[in-house]
């Protein structure tokens, strides 16, 4: 009885959500938006300095919203390497030493790289962009370790933070040296915003794939070092 | 000009300190994250005295005007909070600098969580955009499981995943109500949306989105009966930690659906969600407290009293819904007052408490027998917070409760002043047990460690300001209610 | 009915099957694929309905985007803690033990 | 700022400060603290003497600012402030000295005389309130600076005294809260005024009224142990014998009914009380605590839970003179609140010399204590006497002016309220008095210790002997200018003016 109903409350509780989440998208469907984003948008692509205006939307527009999300990212990464307790974030008992993969990854990873910077570059005028790219470059890393290819720089030593940390440092730098200039915070001067959003885009990416590679392979399984209860 | 320079300097210099603070050990970044708080303080203070001359301000983004960018809110009750976080975390950052030991590896990563903690924090403070504010508490959230998780063992891990799930569950909902409020609407700001909400006909769907963002905000500020994961995660984290997530984080997520309910309230609230809403803090306030009393350790109960003293937070949404315009102020600034005083309070409570088990080496509050007969400032700084958290004169708390028990009485809704004074008694009696415990006569107890000083002045300071906060009640409450001259173009 | 109104549906259907999944799973790892669900719906609601009135949007595939790229994050990041929590604890949910939930852990 | 309005904040200063002050002084300092203690307490003394004077001459002394929207903290001393501020600083110096003596080699004193000064600052604050919401204040502070002394010892039983007290005065306090919120809400921010605010009670109030006034009473009532709300008083005699003088004669008790006072006179205004119907029932009510006090009295073995009861007792004669309707009956109540206090300090300071010295607790241990302690023993002697009402003592003064009063009132069943309870007075002090006298000491004392050349420690033997001898004078010299009575028909008198 007790477990019919834990299963009957929430498929309940679901249901009603869908229920009423229908109904209110066909409510809202009926009606108008009073505000017209995409016009204005329209009427403003010539300022933002990229002609694609998802990019243009991401990083000039609501650029402080890429900016924290970049953070967000950034956070993820630092609590993961937070956990590893080795020298290494590297798991040797993980790598696999399959020749097949290993011939295969010699075709391909010159294939993903050369496809993430076709993302990045193509994100200023088409779909595509930093985190495209960036997520790409991170399952180059990911192929390469379980490939078995050493990777020397994920040891939660300083190269890997500052790899973490660049592209959103160069972002922020950005955001303040326009500040300084005499606008809004990120708000790029006028005439450079192209070159500025290439180069943040740039780095951006390079981040990214740091960081989502950090995540991937930290927290190894192993007993070292496991914290105490004690501690502090 | 000037408030041009304040503004970058407030946004720049957290994120710009938790970059920093990745590069270095902890024992450097301590340096650096001293003078990062100074900073921060005094450009807190900056924009708190240039607000409270001039007025607030609307401070677009990059240079665009909302919609189509966004634009943060500058306004009284925003820099008053942007200046207690400077406050509280700066507290909470010079304690940990002395409290966590700089032997540790994985402490190193506590700077730049924090910096990015606070960044978070002063996001929501200003933030006027719907999808940007989700940002914000997403930002704010991992910080925090992040610095709940910082060198933990099991019991750490548990509590920091059953907190992300909980904040991740939170924020999506939010988002769910975002998407249809832009669905609506086709705009984010909230200004924005509350000039056309009028006009609106059909309210289904901006009433769904409206309960959406409710329920996914009051799970994140866990009230009751969504509260399960704040106590582990608060009591189990490192004291400057919990004493962060207790007296700042859980309130973001109630400022946004505050702002919601100020802004939105009136056209897409009605009685009865009001009354629920209230109804569940007051039941968060009564059974938090009860819970607190049942606690056989000390950061236990300091963590069951953040769940019974947020419900009295969310005693704003009936005590402003369909009441004259005097009851509705009356309740704002009842619910700032309790705000900003739990705050101090509760982050001096945290703080006193890691001092306590730092000193006395048990966790349970039964290890507090005798301490009081070592005079420990802790105990004192512990006791300040507790009378204010009693809501006992002079404090904070009391000014909230005052503010409060007007409100219900102007409005007419009695009901809540026997909440009011039954959570009051009840957190007296939680209060009361620890203090009981302190003064058991225990001979023998020669071993008291006296931590180092600097640990025992942070709470004794947050304690006393919660404590006199009532007697400089009235100028801050004036700053608080400036409000921006523009209404804000949809 | 449009196409983009139909992604909205869609997204609504997919809120619901998270949801469920959410509460009922016990399992932490289907919990965190409920909630990518719940994620994914909520994207395809926050462009769907915004698309199904005045065409294409940049506005909230931006949005969407970036609630990917965070979504992303704390998945990757709840993934790093359950696996370091399996491994120091043996369990897959966190319900197991509930009796020493309570106890203190580190200070 | 004039010197006038300064006055208030600095007296409540000087013991705010001096509790700041022996806080941070460290445990083995004694002569450090007890210099710190005394100087405070001499300077307090001082403070409140030229504010006596200037009430007198008719200065104003007042101070206020807005602490919260629409409410106002205001410290004002008009005739009645200065009255109980001046108890509280005289009992307070003698207080200390006591207890320096007391506590002497015992641990923990940093804390205690830390909350000693406390909870004598909320006393001043009580009584130098302008408004209700700062009585308020001080009435809070109160309970919090009082709890740690009654806990003192930090035994099962002090612990358990607390929890009864803690859990009656906050009870208290939260019905006062939500009396005076709910009168504020009503009536906006009311200063203390002679003669009160209702006169022409509003009827359309009226119900309001009455239910504020009987959540006023409740809540002051619980520290004035009113019947059936003083279950907290005997159980708190676990507390040093210091801290129950001053519980009794001075802070927590008094605090209940001066905050009656003020509710009865200088809120309602006795008029608009009569008025409502709620003056009778009050004396009644005060009535039967002086019975019901004085009978349970009669049955305790110890000396400090008789004297407990005797105080529950004596309070209500203060509720009792101030709840009949005219100025005599208004300046005995008065006048009680004075002498109740120097008597029953005289007594607990005596009882604490036998329990200090001797070892005595209980009544039937004290047979022959007399010829050991003559000068302890005289003092006991004498405030028994008193607050039986032996003329020309204190405790006389008192009875024949409310009886005088309750004749002018019509009341005349007070009268044999008065004889009942002087009785009753005499049949459980006499007792004792007769054991100290006229009964030979048939065993050794349970725990004697010796001081020399007097019958106990100096710090001990003087503070009895001076208030008995003030029991004596402020009976003696009742029709002086200055005497507590003269000072309480002057009150009384501008109470009742047109």
């Amino acid at each position: 009885m007790k477990r019919i109903l834990a299963v009957t409350l929430p498929l309940l509780a679901s249901m009603a959500l869908v229920l009423l989440l229908g109904a209110s998208l066909w409510s809202i469907a009926g009606s108008q938006t009073p505000v017209n984003l995409p016009e204005l948008l329209a009427g403003k692509m010539n300022e933002s300095g990229v002609n694609h205006p998802v990019t243009a939307v991401l990083l000039n527009f609501r650029s402080y919203d890429t900016l924290l999300e970049i953070a967000v990212l950034v956070i993820a990464g630092i609590t993961g390497i937070s956990m590893a307790r080795t020298a290494s974030l590297e798991d040797p008992e993980l790598r696999t030493s399959d020749s097949l993969l290993y011939a295969l990854q010699r075709w391909f990873i010159p294939l993903m790289l050369l496809l993430a910077g076709y993302l990045l570059w193509a994100g200023a005028d088409r779909p595509g962009g930093a985190f495209q790219a960036g997520a790409v470059l991170a399952g180059c890393g990911v192929l390469m370790r379980l490939g078995g290819i050493p990777l020397g720089f994920l040891r939660p030593g300083l190269l890997l933070r500052v790899g973490l940390g660049l592209g959103f440092a160069v972002f922020l730098l950005v955001a303040v040296l326009s500040a300084m200039a005499g606008e809004a915070f990120l708000a790029y001067p006028p005439g450079m915003t192209k070159p500025l959003i290439i180069t943040i885009e740039t780095v951006l990416t390079f981040s990214i794939a740091m960081v989502l590679l950090a995540l991937f392979v930290s927290a190894p399984v192993n007993d070292a070092g496991a914290p105490g209860e004690d501690d502090s | 000009m000037i408030t041009a320079w304040l503004m970058a300097g407030l946004l720049f210099t957290p994120l710009a300190w938790a970059v920093l603070c990745l590069l270095l050990d902890f024992s450097r970044g301590r340096l650096v994250s001293c003078l990062g708080i100074t900073v921060q303080v005094l450009v807190s203070l900056g924009l708190w005295v240039a607000v409270a001359r001039e007025g607030g301000f609307l401070y677009g983004l990059g240079g665009w005007e909302a919609p189509l960018g966004i634009e943060l809110r500058v306004d009284g009750l925003a820099v008053t909070f942007i200046l207690l976080t400077a406050i509280v975390a700066g507290a909470c950052g010079l304690h940990a600098s002395v409290y966590l030991a700089p032997d540790n590896a994985w402490y190193r990563y506590f700077w730049p969580l924090f910096w990015f903690l606070w960044a978070g924090l002063n996001g929501v403070w200003l933030g006027g955009d719907l999808f940007n504010l989700y940002v914000g508490l997403e930002l704010l959230s991992l910080s925090a499981v992040g610095l709940v998780a910082l060198g933990g063992g099991i019991n750490a891990l548990r509590a920091s995943l059953r907190y992300l799930l909980a904040a991740l569950l939170g924020s999506m909902a939010y988002l769910l109500g975002v998407a249809l409020m832009y669905g609506q609407f086709g705009t984010l700001s909230i200004a924005g949306i509350a000039s056309l909400l009028p006009e609106t006909q059909a309210l289904v769907g901006p009433g769904m989105a409206m309960a959406l963002m409710l329920s996914g905000l009051a799970l994140k500020t866990a009230l009751f009966p969504l509260h399960g994961w704040l106590p582990p995660a608060h009591g189990i984290a490192k004291s400057p930690v919990s004493a962060l997530l207790s007296a700042l984080v859980v309130k973001a997520s109630f400022y946004i659906a505050a702002r919601l309910w100020l802004e939105f309230g009136h056209e897409l609230g009605s009685t009865a969600v009001a009354q629920l809403i209230g109804g569940l803090g007051g039941a968060a306030v009564i059974w938090g407290s009860w819970l607190a009393c049942r606690q056989s350790q000390l950061k236990q109960v300091v963590a069951y009293s953040s769940v019974a003293q947020i419900g009295y937070l969310f005693l704003l949404f009936p005590l402003t819904f369909a009441v004259s315009d005097t009851a509705s102020l009356q309740a704002q600034q009842g619910m700032t007052l309790q705000v900003v005083s739990h705050a101090l309070a509760k982050a001096a409570m945290f703080l006193a408490a890691g001092n306590l088990i730092l000193a006395t080496g048990s966790h349970q509050v039964a290890g507090l027998a005798g301490v009081s007969h070592f005079l420990p400032f802790s105990l004192f700084s512990f006791g300040l917070a507790g009378v204010s958290l009693m809501g006992m004169p002079p404090s904070g708390g009391f000014a909230a409760k005052w503010m409060l028990l007007q409100a219900s009485l102007a409005s007419g809704q009695w009901w809540w002043i026997v909440v009011l004074v039954a959570g009051s008694l009840l957190s007296a009696a939680y209060v009361f047990r620890i203090y009981q415990a302190s003064f058991v006569a225990k001979t023998g107890v020669d071993d008291f460690y006296h931590p180092p000083g600097s640990l025992e002045v942070i709470p004794l300071l947050l304690a006393l300001m919660s404590l006199g906060l009532a007697l400089v009640a009235e100028p801050l409450l004036s700053v608080m209610a400036l409000s921006l001259e523009t209404g804000g173009a949809p | 009915m449009t196409p983009s109104l139909l992604y909205a549906f869609a997204g609504a259907g997919l809120c619901g099957i998270g949801m469920f999944g959410f509460i009922q799973l016990r399992h932490l790892l289907r919990k965190l694929l409920a909630f990518n669900l719940i994620g994914s719906g909520t994207f395809l609601v926050l462009v769907g309905l915004a698309q199904h009135g005045q065409g294409p949007d940049a506005v909230p595939q931006a949005l969407v985007l970036t609630g990917i790229v965070v979504s992303i994050a704390a998945t990757a990041l709840a993934i790093v803690l359950i696996r370091r929590y399996f491994h120091l604890s043996g369990h897959t949910s966190l319900e197991a033990d509930d009796s020493d939930s309570g106890q203190g852990g580190a200070e | 700022m004039s010197l006038s309005a300064l006055l208030p904040p600095i007296t409540l200063m000087t013991s705010l400060l001096a509790a700041v002050l022996i806080f941070a002084t460290p445990e083995h300092r004694s002569g450090l603290r007890t210099t710190i203690n005394l100087t405070a307490a001499l300077i307090k003394l001082l403070l409140v003497a030229i504010m006596v004077w200037g009430v007198f001459q008719g200065v104003d002394y007042h101070l206020t600012f807005t602490m919260l929207p629409g409410v106002a903290f205001t410290l004002k001393a008009d005739a009645l402030s200065v009255m109980f501020a001046g108890l509280s600083a005289i009992l307070w110096l003698l207080t200390t000295v006591y207890a320096v003596g007391y506590l002497e080699d015992s641990p923990n004193r940093s804390r205690f005389f830390g909350f000693f000064s406390l909870c004598v600052a909320s006393t001043m604050g009580i009584a130098l309130a302008g408004n209700l919401f700062t009585f308020l204040l001080f009435y809070e502070m109160l309970t919090l600076a009082t709890y740690p002394l009654v806990v003192h010892r930090g035994t099962v039983e002090a612990l358990r005294a607390g929890r009864t007290y803690i859990l009656y005065t906050l009870t208290g306090g939260a019905v006062l809260l939500v009396a005076i919120a709910w009168l504020h809400g009503l009536v906006g921010d009311l200063p203390f005024r002679q003669g009160g605010h209702f006169q022409q009670a509003a009827s359309d109030l009226e119900t309001p009224l009455t239910l504020i006034f009987v959540l006023l009473i409740a809540g002051l009532g619980v520290k004035a142990a009113i019947f059936p709300l003083h279950g907290w008083l005997p159980q708190a005699m676990v507390a040093p014998a210091p801290v129950s003088a001053l519980l009794h004669a001075v802070a927590v008790v008094k605090a209940g009914a001066f905050g009656i006072v003020r509710v009865v006179y200088d809120i309602y205004g006795i008029e608009s009380v009569a008025a409502l119907g709620l003056l009778e029932p009050l004396a009644w009510l005060a009535a039967f605590t002086i019975l019901y006090g004085s009978v349970r009295a009669l049955s305790q073995a110890d000396l400090k839970r008789r004297l407990a009861f005797s105080t529950i007792s004596q309070v209500s004669y203060i509720i009792l003179g101030i709840s009949l309707f005219g100025p005599i009956g208004t300046a005995g109540g008065l006048v009680h609140l004075l002498h109740q206090g120097i008597m029953k300090i005289t007594l607990f300071f005596c009882a604490g010399n036998y329990a200090e010295t001797l070892g005595i607790h209980r009544v039937d241990e004290l047979d022959g204590a007399g010829r050991r302690m003559p000068g302890t023993s005289i003092a006991f002697t004498i405030g028994a006497f008193g607050m039986i009402g032996t003329p020309p003592l204190a405790g006389f003064i008192t009875k024949w002016t409310i009886a005088s009063g309750a004749i002018a009132a019509n009341m005349h069943w007070a009268i044999a309220v008065l004889l009942l309870s002087s009785i009753l007075n005499a049949a459980y002090f006499l007792p004792v008095v007769q054991r100290l006298w006229f009964r030979e000491a048939v065993n050794d004392w349970p725990h004697e210790r010796f001081w020399g050349r007097l019958e106990t420690s100096a710090w001990l033997f003087w503070p009895p002997l001076i208030t008995a001898l003030m029991t004596i004078m402020v009976g003696v010299l009742a029709s002086m200018p200055f005497s507590p009575l003269s000072w309480a028909e002057l009150i009384a008198a501008r109470e009742y003016l047109p």
